[in-house]
């Protein structure tokens, strides 16, 4: 019980904490993929602090919901934290939602976001709350059929159940896992805005979609909204660690086992975070047009695992 | 409501049932009596019509565990007395519509203004008597009461719709609506017609001992799935629902989508699982098809749609698609021998039925508020409404977070039991649909995506942003009595988010009835703060830690910012990337929002562009999108019809020499017919 | 069995009976077609009165007489005088040219003898091969009715249609009761005056008895 | 004693008001004469209930279960259009379209139409029965040419000549029934009343009776309105006064019905087939489906709900001829209240078209907004004729829908295709014209509504309760019927 609950407040602060770290890695690995020297792993928490010391200005228009849905989209993504099993499975707090409301939790923050950039009715701020949906809604069926396939192999919806058949049971070769990752990475390429379907880093407004939300933001209010952006990449990395590659997490009752875990999580955020910003340097931003045929395409694959898994892994 | 179960519980609820309705139409007499009384007619009957409603779904709740009572009443044909019948499936429906109505009935005697069409006391008897003739379909016990209030309830509901029938717009629609009720309910007479007995006997008693071929119980589901499905809008049935739901006055809109698109739930759900005493599978595999089908078509229409309450009804297409397909999939389950899974379809369906209810009724009454104070239904008028109705906007905005399913409100729990439900297919026997169903089910998960994205813009455009006009500045809040109603039903989502377990412990009654099994453990086995599907391990959701754990975070992070930090700030004009002049026609409209849907599901839609030529003097882009079946199907029959009957009108020729060669012919014919 | 003496003049007034259908077809004058039909009923007298003789049947007498009276005597004269009124010089148009209609109306009497044979089998009456034959008589009334355009014609062609079932009645059930014989007189008398209202009527409104006048009522 | 009344008050006053029919009372008398024979039919039915069926003068006149609630109906429908015609028909003699002799003639032509119905209805003698008809046919002529216009002559023509030949046919159809029936009854009188062929059916000879019953069917059918054999029933309807209209619609056509389902009792007792049920219900279904398509093209409001009387004696016709207990019992009750509906339809238009001045449906316009008594009792009047519930022409078309579900699942889709096209037709045409904007005008005499609403009541009352007695009639008559 202890265990449990010690795991659990320590993987929440450890994602909520880490996040930016995660931001900065990412970051300082692009830098040194382009050849520039970046400015050190740190610099998102440097960030923060600036922006939270500085006095909030709001637009004449915006009303409480502006000033409230920094904190709801803060608030759901440290719960995702809470959920996702990332040291140990045994979390108390897991059982409050599965796969399923995970998505539901990112849908909320996204739909607060959305109106939140529409309240103060600017050109901008409506054009992004829309792409960002549109983007949103293709993804988020992709992102759930890529959840079947192992909600099927673990006859359970459950991320801890899913993690422990993946990482306890004895070791089998899932192909439709192959397919599920693959579309899961596309996924939550588009959900965390990276290249290709978004720039994070962009300055031409007209192309920007997480970017426009939240262009009406100042102070505290973006610095939530930027930590809870990361908070959300850490949270789609850790998910998909847990999905694709769960081994090192503990299952039951092992102290002793945690600090294996701990390392294993630090060297599979090192690789994934790396590997994106490989990713993000190879590859440049696509139209906004063709964002539907990319996530169409992450669709089709999750569901051909799923398939299948169906069909050949009876 | 708890007192009032208990009371009930003592006393026969079937009575308190029938006792409502008479109340209702008593109330309506009234309402006729005293016609133009505005004052009278909205805060004497209306009110007292709302309480009659909660009395209504007290009872319901208390039958809900009872055992079924039935009765006979001294009307109907004369081998033919009524039957009403009060089981766990009607005393559910009832729940639905008593809960449903009361806060719309509240809103009603604060909406109905003096001279808008009918005067107001007209309006009330056909309200009252709309609402009488709902609770009679879902307790009647024989077809020829069923029939009865089934036609009465379109009737009524007709008028309503028509109330303002100065406007060709509004009678076309009327015209439109009625017509395929009336088709409809042809439909079903003849579904009944199969089931009877033969000798005269139209209880469903008799229907359900009468024993039918595979074949003619196929032809009698047909014949309810057309029915039903005409009057819940479902494809192809569903072209008078986005004309109906416009034309009719809000909270008539609201009953009409919330409550009598239940009804025709209710029919399906009583002739197939209850009725009938063999089912197919091949039915549950047409009905998840055309469900789907359904869904995905209401929401594409809705997403490009400019005018509030056509988009609403357009949600309403998606939700009922919805709906079918969970009567689908238990079906399947329920012929498979898949009992505990099909019991988790039908409560899945059962409570999407009552969640919708609430939700679609809450919004359309949001929508008639801001209809009321700014005079206008297209989504381009209109904009930040909620600086100037705060109440209306708040509570617009969980309905728009219930209806966008998301948690922890209640739209997401029945949509949360319905996947788990589509997950579980794979253990079926039959391989094709072992394999197809999960494909079905992620049809399902796009729709439920794109409603997120409709109610985005519904919402946004309707309230958030700058006033696109002038006098939305002069844009007033809902009234107290508004209010009460809009509060009850954005309560209603809350609580059936919140407390899943309660709500399925109570629908247990009606799977023990249809399916023969119980979820019980399956559902409550983590306790009554975690919803399971099938088993805790397998998946649970605790929709209530769920909301503590936001607020906590929220509270948290606030707190901590405050006290780490230091909460100044200022006004200052939006800034908007330093643009210099902005107007609210910059915003991104509703026609903008529906642009990108129409540019990705182009198929789905029947465009019609109109292109700015470059020597335009005033250049204007339009691009109207239209349904295909009105094109592909109604107006063909209506060419048809027309046809036939022209080439018939030869017949009535005018000259007497072929009418008496009409008559000889005859004669001829009919004696060479004997020899 | 050889029917009796009588029976066989009635079945020679029969076929006269039919002959006088047949030229009445094929006739092109309207004064002769009042003719003919009076002759017609004049032969229905005979062979009424003869059955009557024949069988005994006295009440036949009464409806000898009625006949007599009405189709011999009043309803051609009313006839005749409305032509007069109506100075109708035309000769009667036909739809199908005559041979056709000929053609047409042998078709007939065969397809009627062969329906009226079993039934004749069975009568019991002296005179039972004459259903047949009135049963042809109507049909070529009835076909009569159909092929002229006028309105005159078309009306003799029905009172022709009440000669034959007349014929029928008298010949094939030694009549009907009295009761009936009445009233169908009394409503053919009364027809009849009301056709000759309508004439007046029809020819004041149209100047004319064609009967393409009338037909504007129809669908369009 | 009530017989005489009943036959002789009608009579007495047709000829009375043939002199007097034109004075400024005679619209009075000619409604208490009516209320009169109305009184006296009460009274009959109320014995005929109570000790069953009875015969009257050797024989001659025969009452029993199902003629009497036919009489009851006429009479009643008979009385009420009496009223209703009172000032109508005022407004027409203002409006300078009558003068003092038609009206006469009209008033004493009402009384002798309504004699002949009765007198058809009650004789239990086949020839009697053929007169009666005839009779009528002659006196509606005269009604329908009331105004003399060349497009009421031209209707009063063609209805004259289909229906004089129709019924010439019948009456062949008459002799022959008489020469099957005097070979086992032997000659004289008594060979054509209907109780003694009725005893004697079994033994009646099945080829005659089979070309009897064509040949009856061929001729009361005309009067029917049986399509193909309906021409003269829309221009009828559509050209004469609205009062004959509607006990055309109302009366006349029930009667000729009558003649044929009593004919058809005989044939199925001779036949022992199903022969004669087989010919009405295809007669039926043609028809349901030629008036619904018809209904889809009118433009005439007058000629409309003609044609929606053909589409319902159809569903009649289908209905006796699929038999059976509950088959006969909806034909009867549909009987009853098409004729109740229809004729209250006709009083609603008949002052519509006077109130526009028009019976051209394009032109009536916002009724409901003028004069709401007409505007909703037209439009109650249309969606009961459409079988809308709870009004009693549901309750019928329930009964037969269901029964034909049942036993001829054939039939069903075109009754679904002409019910639904009728209701698109009628329904669209009758809510413009009850709403929307008015084209409406004052009239100098006040219509009488009472009877509309005094009609839509009764069927508003069979639809959702059937009194027992009037049940218990229904199912006699339907068990007679067989």
């Amino acid at each position: 019980m202890i265990h449990s609950i010690f795991t659990q407040l320590l993987q929440t602060l450890l994602i909520v904490g880490l996040a930016p770290l995660l931001v900065g890695w990412v970051n300082q690995c692009r830098a040194w993929l382009q050849n520039k020297s970046g400015a050190g792993v740190l610099q998102p928490y440097r960030v923060l602090h600036k922006l939270f010391n500085k006095d909030a200005v709001l637009a004449d228009g915006a009303s409480p919901l502006f000033r409230l849905a920094p904190y709801v989209q803060f608030g759901c993504m440290a719960l995702v934290g809470t959920i996702v099993p990332v040291l140990a499975t045994d979390l108390p707090f897991a059982a409050a939602a599965d796969v399923i409301a995970l998505v539901g939790l990112f849908a909320l923050a996204r739909l607060f976001a959305a109106l939140a950039a529409m309240d103060v009715g600017t050109a901008f701020g409506s054009m992004g709350a829309r792409r960002e949906m549109l983007v949103a809604c293709l993804a988020e069926p992709a992102l759930l059929m890529v959840f079947f396939t192992p909600s099927l192999i673990a006859q359970s919806t459950s991320l801890p159940t899913i993690v422990e058949t993946l990482a306890h049971r004895e070791f089998v070769l899932y192909p439709s896992l192959a397919f599920a990752a693959i579309a899961f990475y596309m996924v939550s390429l588009a959900e965390n805005a990276r290249i290709p379907v978004d720039n994070p880093t962009t300055h031409l407004e007209l192309t920007m979609i997480h970017e426009a939300m939240i262009l009406e933001y100042s102070a505290r209010h973006l610095a939530l909204i930027e930590w809870a952006s990361a908070i959300k990449l850490m949270n789609y990395s850790v998910i998909g660690i847990s999905l694709f590659l769960p081994w090192g997490i503990v299952e039951a009752e092992g102290w002793l086992l945690i600090p294996v875990a701990l390392a294993a999580l630090f060297a599979k955020l090192l690789a994934g975070g790396a590997a994106l910003a490989l990713l993000e340097t190879l590859s440049a931003k696509m139209r906004i047009f063709r964002a539907p045929e990319f996530l169409g395409t992450a669709f089709l694959l999750a569901v051909l695992g799923m398939l299948i898994r169906l069909a050949l892994e009876k | 409501m708890d007192s009032l179960s208990a009371i009930a519980a003592n006393v026969q609820p079937l009575h308190f049932v029938l006792g409502v309705m008479v109340a209702w139409l008593i109330l309506g007499g009234l309402g006729l009596v005293a016609q133009h009384s505005l004052d009278f007619v909205g805060h004497g009957l209306f009110p007292a019509s709302a309480v009659a409603s909660l009395v209504l779904a007290g009872a319901g709740l208390a039958a809900l565990g009872a055992p079924s009572q039935a009765m006979i009443l001294a009307l109907g044909l004369p081998d033919l007395p009524f039957h009403v019948r009060l089981d766990a499936l009607s005393a559910f429906f009832l729940v639905l519509l008593g809960g449903a109505s009361a806060g719309i009935s509240i809103y009603s005697a604060g909406y109905f203004r003096q001279g808008e069409g009918t005067p107001p006391g007209v309006h009330c008897v056909l309200y009252q008597v709309f609402l009488a003739a709902m609770a009679a379909v879902i307790i009647a016990d024989d077809a020829y009461m069923f029939m009865v209030a089934w036609e009465t309830m379109a009737l009524s509901s007709y008028f309503l719709v028509t109330s303002n029938h100065k406007i060709p717009a509004i009678r076309s629609a009327g015209f439109l609506y009625l017509l395929l009720a009336h088709i409809g309910a042809i439909g079903i007479l003849l579904c009944f017609g199969i089931m009877q007995g033969g000798h005269g006997d139209y209880t469903f008693a008799t229907m359900r001992a009468a024993p039918l071929t595979e074949f003619w119980a196929s032809a009698a589901f047909l014949l309810a799935l057309f029915g039903f499905g005409a009057k819940a809008g479902v494809l192809p049935m569903h072209a008078w629902l986005p004309e109906a739901h416009p034309a009719a006055p809000t909270p008539v809109s609201a009953l009409m989508s919330g409550v009598m698109l239940k009804t025709a739930i209710y029919g399906l759900l009583r002739v197939t699982f209850d009725l009938l005493q063999i089912q197919l599978p091949w039915w549950g595999v047409l009905a998840l098809v055309l469900g789907l089908m359904t869904a995905l078509f209401g929401v594409m229409f809705a997403a490009v749609q400019t005018d509030m309450k056509r988009l609403l009804a357009y949600s309403s297409i998606e939700n009922i698609g919805i709906i079918l397909a969970g009567f689908g999939l238990t079906l399947i389950f329920h012929t498979y021998n898949a009992g505990p899974l099909a019991a988790l379809a039908l409560a899945a369906t059962l409570y999407h039925c009552i969640n919708h209810a609430f939700f679609k009724s809450l919004l359309f009454l949001v929508t008639g508020t801001v209809l009321h104070s700014t005079n206008t239904r297209s989504l381009g008028k209109l904009g930040g409404l909620i600086r100037h109705m705060p109440w209306v906007a708040w509570l617009g905005l969980i309905g728009t977070i219930a209806i966008a399913g998301l948690p922890p409100l209640n739209g997401f729990v029945s949509e949360w039991l319905l996947l788990q439900a589509f997950l579980a297919t794979p253990g079926l026997p039959s391989s094709y649909l072992s394999m197809l169903v999960p494909v079905g089910a992620a049809a399902f998960v796009l729709a439920a995506a794109l409603a997120g994205y409709v109610m985005v813009k519904f919402y946004g455009v309707i309230f958030l942003g700058q006033p696109r006009e002038e006098k939305l500045a002069r844009a007033h809040d809902a009234t107290w009595l508004e209010r009460i109603g809009l509060v009850w039903l954005a309560a209603g989502c809350v609580v059936l988010g919140v407390v899943p377990v309660f709500v399925l412990g109570q629908l247990d009654h009606v799977n023990a009835m249809l399916t023969g099994h119980l979820l019980g453990q399956q559902v409550g086995g983590a306790g009554w703060l975690f919803v399971s599907a099938m088993a805790p391990e397998r998946a649970s959701y605790s929709p209530l830690l769920f909301l503590l754990g936001v607020l906590a975070a929220l509270g948290a992070t606030f707190a901590l910012v405050r006290k780490l930090y230091h909460g100044r700030m200022r006004r200052g004009p939006a800034w908007d990337c330093g643009f210099p002049l902005q107007t609210a026609r910059m915003q991104d409209t509703a026609e903008g929002f529906g642009q990108p849907i129409k540019q990705i599901f182009e198929p789905v839609f029947r465009i019609d562009r109109h292109m700015p030529s470059p020597f335009d003097e005033l250049p204007r882009y339009e691009g109207k999108a239209e349904d295909k079946l009105w094109y592909a199907l109604y107006l063909p029959v209506a060419r048809a019809v027309e046809w036939i009957s022209a080439s018939i009108s030869i017949l009535q020729s005018g000259r007497i020499h072929i009418y008496l060669l009409y008559s000889f012919v005859t004669l001829l014919v009919l004696l060479i017919f004997v020899r | 069995m050889t029917p009796t003496f009588a029976g066989q003049l009635i079945n020679l007034l029969a076929a006269l009976l039919l002959l006088i259908a047949f030229a009445m077809l094929s006739q092109r004058r309207v004064l002769s077609l009042i003719y003919l039909f009076a002759w017609q009923g004049f032969v229905l007298v005979l062979s009424t009165t003869l059955v009557a003789y024949s069988t005994g049947q006295h009440h036949l007498y009464y409806s000898a007489a009625l006949t007599l009276i009405l189709k011999v005597f009043a309803l051609p004269w009313i006839l005749h005088r409305l032509i007069i009124r109506l100075n109708i010089k035309w000769d009667v148009e036909t739809l199908i040219n005559i041979p056709t209609t000929m053609l047409l109306g042998i078709v007939l009497v065969i397809f009627a003898f062969n329906l009226a044979l079993p039934i004749s089998q069975l009568a019991s009456t002296v005179t039972k091969n004459t259903l047949g034959i009135a049963m042809a008589c109507v049909l070529l009334a009835f076909l009569m009715m159909i092929t002229r355009r006028k309105a005159v014609p078309q009306v003799i062609g029905f009172l022709a249609i009440e000669n034959g079932l007349f014929f029928a009645a008298t010949s094939a059930t030694y009549g009907m009761p009295m009761v009936v014989e009445f009233g169908v007189a009394l409503d053919v008398l009364v027809g009849t005056f009301i056709f000759g209202i309508f004439f007046f009527q029809i020819r004041e409104t149209f100047d004319s008895l064609d009967i393409h006048h009338l037909e504007k009522l129809k669908e369009d | 004693m009530e017989l005489i009344i009943l036959l002789g008050v009608p009579l007495a006053a047709g000829l009375l008001l043939a002199l007097y029919g034109h004075k400024e009372r005679a619209a009075e008398l000619n409604a208490v004469m009516s209320f009169l024979t109305f009184v006296a039919a009460a009274f009959l039915t109320a014995r005929v209930i109570r000790d069953g069926p009875m015969m009257v003068w050797e024989e001659n006149f025969f009452i029993d279960s199902f003629n009497v609630f036919l009489v009851a109906l006429t009479a009643f429908v008979g009385f009420t259009t009496s009223l209703f015609s009172r000032p109508y028909m005022r407004n027409e003699h203002h409006a300078g379209k009558l003068n003092p002799a038609r009206l006469r003639l009209y008033h004493s032509m009402f009384q002798l139409f309504m004699f002949t119905m009765l007198l058809a209805l009650l004789t239990n003698n086949m020839g009697i029965l053929w007169v009666a008809m005839e009779a009528a046919t002659l006196t509606t002529v005269l009604l329908v040419s009331l105004y003399r216009t060349p497009a009421s002559l031209e209707a009063a023509w063609k209805y004259f000549i289909l229906c004089g030949v129709g019924i010439a046919q019948a009456l062949f159809g008459t002799i022959l029934l008489y020469f099957a029936a005097e070979r086992v009854i032997g000659g004289g009188g008594t060979s054509l009343l209907w109780t003694h062929l009725n005893d004697v059916k079994g033994q009646l000879e099945p080829t005659v009776l089979s070309l009897a019953f064509v040949f009856l069917l061929v001729g009361y059918g005309t009067k029917v309105g049986l399509a193909p054999l309906h021409n003269w029933l829309p221009d009828a309807h559509a050209e004469g006064p609205t009062p004959v209209s509607a006990v055309l619609s109302g009366l006349l056509l029930n009667v000729a019905l009558y003649a044929v389902v009593r004919a058809k009792v005989l044939v199925d007792g001779a036949l022992q087939t199903h022969f004669a049920g087989n010919l009405m219900m295809g007669f039926g279904l043609f028809s349901v489906v030629v008036g619904a398509f018809f209904l889809s093209r009118q433009k005439d409001v007058k000629r409309l709900f003609g044609y929606s009387s053909i589409e319902h004696m159809g569903i009649v016709t289908f209905a006796f001829g699929m038999g059976g207990p509950i088959a006969n019992f909806a034909a009867l009750l549909h009987m009853t209240v098409h004729s109740l509906t229809k004729s209250a339809i006709f009083f609603t238009v008949g002052h519509a078209a006077q109130k526009t001045g028009t019976q051209l449906i394009a032109n009536i316009r916002g009724l409901a907004d003028t004069n709401p008594a007409i505007g909703w009792g037209l439009m109650l009047g249309s969606l009961a004729i459409l079988g809308m519930p709870p009004f009693g022409v549901f309750a019928s078309e329930f009964l037969i829908l269901t029964t034909a579900m049942h036993e001829h699942p054939w039939a069903t889709p075109f009754l679904l295709v002409s019910l639904g096209v009728a209701f698109a037709a009628v329904f669209s045409r009758v809510q413009e014209m009850v709403f929307g904007e008015t084209t409406a005008k004052r009239l100098p005499h006040s219509p009488a509504l009472i009877p509309v609403f005094i009609h839509l009541g009764l069927v508003l009352m069979l639809g959702l309760y059937i009194p027992p007695y009037l049940a218990d009639w229904y199912r006699q008559a339907a068990a007679l019927i067989g």
